[in-house]
């Protein structure tokens, strides 16, 4: 199993505050890890430095054998690495297609001149976007909403499609925000078979954000906690739901049972 | 005290509350668990006057507040201390409290306040003069509470008062926020740490994607299964 | 062509102003590039202008430079300019890039004030009358279709992915300082082939013409139409262009208060005319308007009307800002909904 | 919410014929503003209408809107005066002002305008030079005779034969100021301040830098403003330094009166020269004490003893209340050399009125502002007065021929 | 040298004017995020109410200057909640265009009504000139700087240290927060508005003082060079205001007396746009983080 993303000692600062200290992980490629903590605790903090939102302070993020640090979001975007937002960062205004189509315009195949122009080769292509970006849909049970405008879907559909956006960027790698946040548990349930099969479909390497520990013993291969920026236990979900200083930090009481 | 009956909310198209029934007895803390975006601090939001798009009935002393204006309601004696503590950061502690006591007009009473403020949380005397915003995380929450008790409200709405604290500094925060239910305050507390929530609430509502699916004492809840393994994590 | 087959039921002076409308349709929905679509904030889109039309005007002057090829390289030098204004959006936002855009359009306007080879402060004269109606209508058409189609591809959803949220575009691997230096060039190099058509139309050009309040005016298009919509650009330059005409005379404003108070019943009628506040200023100034006409008469009215159009000028301005700040182009598509409603009915 | 696809294609086809409708209809209605004119222009241009239309083009709102009032006052007394003299070949004289906010797309908008809609035979205005080089061409197309009042740029007529004007063109003034200080004043050093962004300052400041080199003098200081500003304490002050024996400030009153009491507070002990933009009562009002002892060249003398002129001045005053300015002077002239130009033609016909115009100018007009011939390119050749600012009043120096 | 000196003296008073309207500006903006467009016309609005205070009140300067201000700030007030406050929620644009027409209203609907020609302002006072030195300065120099002083700490005083100042700053930092408390954001706002327009008449009467003349267009520009002197400085601060105002005010004297006076707006936005790009938010602005 070769190691897609690996963070070497990373850490952050926001002006004197460490948000994140000293951080090592590794995500072998087709894994599907989580990272949990309470709130707080820098996980999204650490999302943002592997997208390049925020620079390392401190340490390497090593992406596909080669070092990311500093890059541009997009160009680590392009990369490979997609994600998605706590709290639900879609193009309102635009159609669900649409979005998904953004994701795919480093792809497109024509220059400025064929837009504009409409020149041949551009309805050939557009065609071929839209096509790509209808069966990732199709795949999510998005495809009747394609022209709804995003921001008037349910809060469910609103967070399928920013994970079919993601999608859409073919990642290797998948960052997912606590999907599950505002969904009940039937809809928790089907989030989890549709992160397994994320995995599956797209063959990709999915890693998670979540709050509600169904979701994350459920689907998690291997289980990273984060407590005050610091990693304070690694493991599968087993191991790690037994650790006492996973349950004296994530759950906010002395061990007493 | 409170009484929320058919309480329905939206964000633009997005429906947050789905109707809400629960009551807050005075003297008591009730606490509202559930996941994040299950609708606790839209619930709270909706009672501080903070939402426009609400529909239903939120009963307070007798009087329906729905769609009275915030300024209005903290008049009444509800005050909330908000979600992430919004401190100011841009003021002095000491005229961080004088904004709790906005409503009130008298010099005297505002200084005995202050006082009590002080009584219970000693540290913020320590930092009378600094800006809020250089605070740390636990202090700015001192401050967010001691903000809010200056109006002396007589119910209290707590939005995730654990929220990014050291595991220490929540038990001292929860101590605290036991000890001003003690003095005669009603709180209504909203907490993702269900546990420590459970631990000092006399009533729970479990709220689910905007809907309350488990109401009941803090003992009942503490030992209901479901909401064992969901927000116990046991 | 069309304008002699125009000019059979046409004086020129409508036709002139069909012209100008061409004119500042390209400069509007080439603003509504930056302004609707990629979600920055110009407010200096006259500057351009006066680059293009600048340059175009000195090569047909000077070099006798055919006026294609001029417009041309009008355009080119005002992208070029588009490009150094773009830089600054690496690093502002908002309002400060509105004043930064602002301040290098009144750059250029000083420069220009400064430069004797095209009359300085005198203006250029002179300029050989090289654009009529024709040109102005069929480059308007391309212009259009142009922009159209590239708001359109996969480019302008880039654009507008930037302005409906950055960080997430950032995220979908849009690259978005490049996109944004990209809007400003294109938007200029538009601005650029209008303000040739504009020099070469009036046959002069004065650097004074091109500050401030050009740039609002063409800001106040977009807006009134409807922002990110290229219709609602074209729109609001066909009625921003005629309106102060329309003011002119009795007629015209008497015309502008009952079309003023249908749109308004139009407002509120999709509003769902709850609002009796609403209604009640609505009938209020719809009287106010009906009883000036009655009381003052039309003696009065001809007599100020010189001095009182921009004041009933900035009046709609305020009230449609209140009362439909989505533009018209917003309130055509609310009023449209209904009957989309039931034409689904019908099918149901 | 649902929409199965075929519908939605079909609300789509609708929205969008909705908005063609919509952008139609606008245009109907804007365009039915103007009404159908066309038409009934061909009928009536078989048969002599019934009044002589004359269009005004003048900044009535805008940045110099104060100037085109006062054209537009002195006009409308005009148009008074003659119609109760039983108007001119026997018709009253109806006039069309309109504004152009000293915008000259709004000028080329507006000579449109009078010359298809109104049918007017002859125009006045515009008043700034920028406006009038953007409206005389379209006036010269159309074969319409038009008239500035106040454009001084020369280019202005050289637009075609149909443009006129009664003012100076900048470089005349410029020149009587500088041979005036150098001459009669003696002066060897002197300032120049100008606003740059108009050509009328910027015409005369040249044209005086000029001239006064050539005679031998010295021009010490050549500072510049635009015309939003009001503070001058810093040009001012470089000028101070230089210390010049007079300060060329050729541009109009309100800011002649502001540059001086400033120039004076630094101390400036120079003398203030200018232009005709100088000439107004409000030119002690505003600028006090400050102004005393400044020359300025004009077209007339207030105190002018031509009976024309006292009758022009009284006259003015009595119907607004005020003197008239320069610029009214000017319209008032501009109107007068027009109707004289139609009863020269004869007839209502713009083409003849064009030729009337041109041979009531060779062979010399007399106006409130003094007498002028033209020369070939319609500039009209006039004597300027120098006028000095004395006791709140304008003092008649001495009259320089061309 | 001496020159030199003497032309910062005269940057000083164009820049306490400059800053006496950049604080209105400031306060406004830091509190509804909106560029008041209008406000450089109330300047002008000021001007006029003193000049018929004084023509048909016959009041004096001390007068004069309270009337102004408490008019315009009535004027601020009914703009605020007549044009502004409807579009609250609105986008930020549709705000802008709005204090784009008010400020068109009031230019026009003066030149209607007042007519468009310039007006001599009263002599309150007869200009005496005090030479200090080397230096020449004029008595309305020195009553411009300490009306403007005054203003100033005055405003600093109500805006650090009574209760509605407080409420401005809360409200300009959270609005909901402050709400929370009780505050009324309404009348904190409106309040705020009342404050920065006084503080814009003021100036008004100042300027009018200054040059002694004034007319309906006279506001627009030292509107927009206090709206620069305002983000040079970090708008939303009050001693940002007043160094940006300064600075402005100097550095245009110091490009005119270098000899470059046509270039003294080009180098103004010049300044203004370096400003930006080495301190996007100013001198004194604070920095604000996107939350992710």
């Amino acid at each position: 199993m070769s190691e897609l993303l690996q963070l070497k000692a990373v850490s952050k600062n926001f002006g004197g505050l460490r948000a994140v200290n000293h951080v090592d992980m590794v995500v072998p490629e087709k894994g599907l890890y989580g990272l949990i903590g309470p709130n707080g605790a820098g996980k999204t903090t650490i999302f943002n430095l592997i997208t390049g939102i925020y620079e390392p302070t401190e340490g390497e993020i090593i992406f596909d054998g080669s070092l990311i640090n500093g890059l541009q979001p997009h160009s680590i975007a392009k990369r490979g690495i997609a994600r998605t937002f706590q709290n639900i960062r879609l193009f309102k205004e635009l159609t669900v297609l649409e979005n998904i189509l953004i994701a795919r315009q480093a792809y497109k195949k024509y220059n400025i001149f064929t837009a504009m122009f409409r020149l041949p080769g551009y309805f050939k292509e557009e065609k071929r976007m839209k096509e790509e970006a209808m069966e990732i849909l199709g795949l999510l049970g998005l495809a009747d909403k394609a022209d709804y405008k995003a921001g008037a879907l349910p809060y469910g559909e609103q967070r399928l499609t920013e994970i079919a956006r993601a999608l859409a960027l073919r990642p290797k790698l998948i960052l997912l925000d606590e999907p599950a946040a505002g969904m009940n548990p039937a809809e928790s349930e089907n989030l989890m078979n549709l992160i397994k099969r994320i995995r599956e479909e797209f063959i990709t390497t999915v890693l998670l954000i979540e709050h509600d520990m169904k979701v994350v013993m459920g689907v998690c291969e291997y289980i990273y906690v984060l407590d005050y920026g610091s990693l304070i236990s690694q493991g599968p979900p087993e191991v790690v739901s037994k650790d006492p200083k996973v349950i004296e930090a994530y759950l906010g009481e002395q061990v007493n049972a | 005290m409170l009484k929320i009956s058919g309480l329905k909310a939206w964000y633009g198209s997005i429906n947050a509350l789905k109707g809400i029934d629960l009551e807050v007895k005075k003297g008591e803390i009730v606490t509202l668990i559930g996941a994040n975006g299950a609708g606790k601090s839209t619930t709270l939001k909706c009672i501080s006057g903070l939402l426009k798009q609400v529909e239903g009935e939120i009963i307070f002393e007798d009087k329906n507040i729905l769609g009275v204006p915030a300024h209005k309601i903290v008049e009444q004696g509800i005050c909330q201390v908000p979600e992430g503590r919004r401190i100011f950061g841009n003021l002095t502690v000491r005229e961080n409290l004088l904004m709790g006591a906005y409503t009130v007009k008298d010099r005297k009473i505002i200084d005995e306040k202050m006082e009590r403020v002080f009584s219970i949380f000693p540290r913020l005397k320590e930092r009378i003069n600094q800006l809020g915003g250089t605070l740390s995380g636990g202090e700015q929450q001192m401050l967010a509470i001691g903000r809010a008790l200056m109006s002396e409200p007589k119910l209290l709405l707590l939005d995730e008062p654990s929220l990014g604290l050291a595991p220490f500094l929540v038990v001292e925060i929860f101590k605290i926020i036991q000890e001003i239910n003690k003095q005669g305050t009603t709180i209504l507390l909203v907490e993702q740490n269900a546990h420590m929530a459970l631990q000092i609430a006399h009533r729970g509502y479990v709220l689910e994607t905007g809907r309350i699916v488990l109401s009941g004492t803090s003992q009942e809840l503490y030992a209901n299964e479901e909401v064992k393994k969901a927000y116990l994590g046991a | 062509m069309i304008e002699q087959l125009l000019s059979n039921f046409m004086s020129s002076y409508q036709i002139q102003i069909l012209s100008f409308i061409g004119i500042f349709t390209i400069l509007a929905i080439s603003l509504d590039i930056i302004n609707g679509y990629t979600g920055q904030f110009s407010i200096g889109h006259a500057g351009f202008m006066a680059v293009g039309g600048y340059v175009a005007a000195y090569l047909t002057f000077y070099h006798q430079v055919p006026f294609i090829l001029a417009t041309l390289a009008g355009a080119l030098s005002a992208a070029f300019f588009g490009l150094l204004i773009g830089i600054p959006t690496l690093r502002l936002r908002g309002d400060y890039l509105a004043i930064a855009t602002l301040g290098f359009a009144e750059i250029i306007r000083v420069v220009l004030l400064n430069l004797d080879v095209v009359g300085g402060a005198r203006g250029f004269a002179g300029i050989s009358n090289l654009s009529n109606f024709d040109t102005v209508l069929i480059i308007t058409i391309i212009s259009f279709i142009v922009l159209y189609n590239f708001t359109r591809s996969a480019y302008g959803r880039a654009l507008q992915s930037i302005r409906e949220d950055e960080i997430a575009a950032e995220c979908m691997g849009v690259p978005t300082t490049y996109f944004k230096v990209l809007a400003f060039v294109v938007a200029a190099f538009f601005a650029g082939i209008a303000g040739s058509l504009y020099g070469h139309y009036l046959m002069f050009l004065h650097p004074n013409d091109f500050g401030l309040l050009r740039s609002i005016e063409i800001l106040l298009m977009i807006v009134l139409g409807g922002m990110g919509n290229l219709w609602g650009a074209l729109l609001g330059a066909i009625v921003l262009s005629i309106l102060p005409e329309s003011l002119r005379n009795y007629q015209g404003i008497v015309y502008t208060i009952a079309v003023v108070y249908l749109v308004g019943v139009a407002i509120s009628y999709q509003k769902g005319k709850q609002n009796i506040a609403r209604w009640l200023a609505g009938i209020l100034i719809a009287g106010l308007a009906v009883g000036f006409i009655l009381i003052y008469g039309k003696e009065l009215i001809i007599r100020y009307a010189g001095q009182m159009r921009m004041i009933i000028y900035s009046i709609l301005l305020i009230l449609m800002m209140i009362f439909q700040p989505s533009g018209l182009i917003g309130l055509a598509r609310d009023l449209a909904k209904p009957l989309k409603e039931r034409l689904r009915g019908v099918k149901a | 919410m649902k929409l199965n696809f075929s519908e939605r294609k079909g609300v789509f086809i609708l929205s969008k014929r909705l908005l063609v409708l919509i952008t139609v209809f606008a245009l109907v209605f804007s365009l039915s503003f103007a009404g159908c004119a066309k038409k009934e222009g061909a009928k009536e241009e078989t048969k002599e209408p019934e009044v002589i239309k004359i269009g005004v083009v003048t900044p009535l709102t805008g940045d110099v809107a104060t100037f085109g009032q006062s054209t537009k006052k002195a006009v409308e007394m005009a148009v008074e005066e003659i119609n109760a003299a039983g108007g001119v070949l026997g018709k009253k004289i109806e006039v069309v002002i309109e504004d152009d906010r000293n915008d000259p797309k709004e000028t080329a908008n507006v000579v449109r305008k009078l010359i298809d809609q109104d049918k007017v035979v002859a125009i006045i205005g515009s008043l700034t030079s920028k406006c009038s080089l953007a409206g005389m061409p379209i006036a010269n197309a159309k074969k319409i005779p038009m008239i500035s009042n106040a454009s001084t740029n020369p280019k202005v007529t050289l637009t075609g034969p149909y443009a006129f004007r009664v003012c100076f063109i900048d470089d005349f003034q410029g020149q009587v100021m500088a041979k005036f200080a150098y001459e009669e004043l003696g002066a060897k050093k002197a300032a120049v301040l100008y606003d740059i962004g108009n050509d009328y300052t910027k015409g005369l400041a040249e044209y005086f830098v000029k001239s006064f080199k050539e005679l031998g003098g010295e021009i010490v200081a050549e500072e510049t403003y635009q015309q939003a500003d009001n503070d001058f304490n810093a040009q001012l002050t470089s000028i101070k330094g230089k210390n010049p024996d007079v300060i060329f400030l050729p541009d109009y009153y309100q800011k002649v009166s502001l540059i001086a009491k400033q120039a004076r507070g630094l101390g400036i002990k120079a003398t203030f020269l200018g232009g005709d933009g100088w000439d107004s009562p409000e030119l002690f009002k505003l600028g006090g004490e400050a102004i005393e002892g400044g020359y300025f060249s004009n077209h007339y003398s207030q105190q002018d003893p031509d009976p024309k002129t006292q009758e022009f001045i009284k006259k003015f005053e009595e119907k607004y209340g005020e003197k008239p300015d320069a610029l009214a002077a000017l319209g008032y002239d501009a109107f007068y050399y027009l109707v004289e130009g139609i009863k020269k033609a004869g007839k209502v016909d713009s083409v003849a009125i064009r030729d009337g115009i041109e041979a009531v100018g060779k062979a010399g007009f007399s106006g409130v502002t003094g007498k002028f011939t033209i020369d070939e390119n319609r500039n009209p050749i006039k004597a300027a007065v120098v006028l000095k600012v004395e006791g709140g009043q304008f003092k008649f120096v001495k009259r320089v021929e061309p | 040298m001496e020159q030199v000196v003497q032309q910062i003296v005269n940057g000083l008073a164009l820049g306490f004017i400059y800053a006496l309207i950049a604080l209105g500006y400031s306060l406004v903006y830091g509190i509804i995020r909106l560029i008041n467009f209008a406000h450089g016309d109330i300047i002008m609005v000021g001007a006029y109410v003193a000049l018929f205070s004084y023509l048909i009140l016959g009041v004096g300067f001390v007068p004069a200057l309270l009337i102004a201000m408490v008019t315009c700030s009535l004027l601020g007030v009914t703009i605020e909640r007549v044009a502004y406050k409807p579009l609250r929620e609105a986008p930020r644009i549709a705000a802008l265009i709005t204090a784009i027409g008010v400020s068109f209203l009031l230019e026009y609907g003066f030149q209607l009504f007042f007519g468009p020609q310039q007006r001599a302002f009263p002599e309150f006072f007869k200009t005496h000139h005090y030479k200090l030195g080397i230096l020449s300065v004029t008595n309305e120099q020195i009553l411009i700087l300490s009306i403007a002083v005054v203003l100033m700490l005055l405003l600093n005083f109500i805006v650090m240290k009574t209760k509605t100042g407080m409420a401005m700053r809360a409200v300009s930092f959270d609005k909901d927060a402050a709400r929370l408390m009780g505050i009324n954001v309404d009348n904190t706002i409106s309040a705020t508005f009342a404050l920065g327009t006084a503080l814009a008449a003021a100036a008004g009467m100042l300027l009018g003082l200054y040059y002694q003349q004034i007319d309906p267009l006279m506001g627009f520009t030292p509107g927009l060079k206090a709206f620069i002197s305002a983000v040079i400085g970090g708008i939303g601060s009050i001693p940002g205001a007043m160094i940006g105002g300064l600075v402005l005010g100097i550095t245009e004297v110091l490009v005119v007396s270098l000899g470059y006076s046509t270039l003294k707006d080009g180098v103004a936005f010049l300044l203004l746009i370096l400003v930006l790009l080495i301190r996007p938010r100013g001198i004194f602005g604070e920095k604000v983080v996107e939350k992710v």
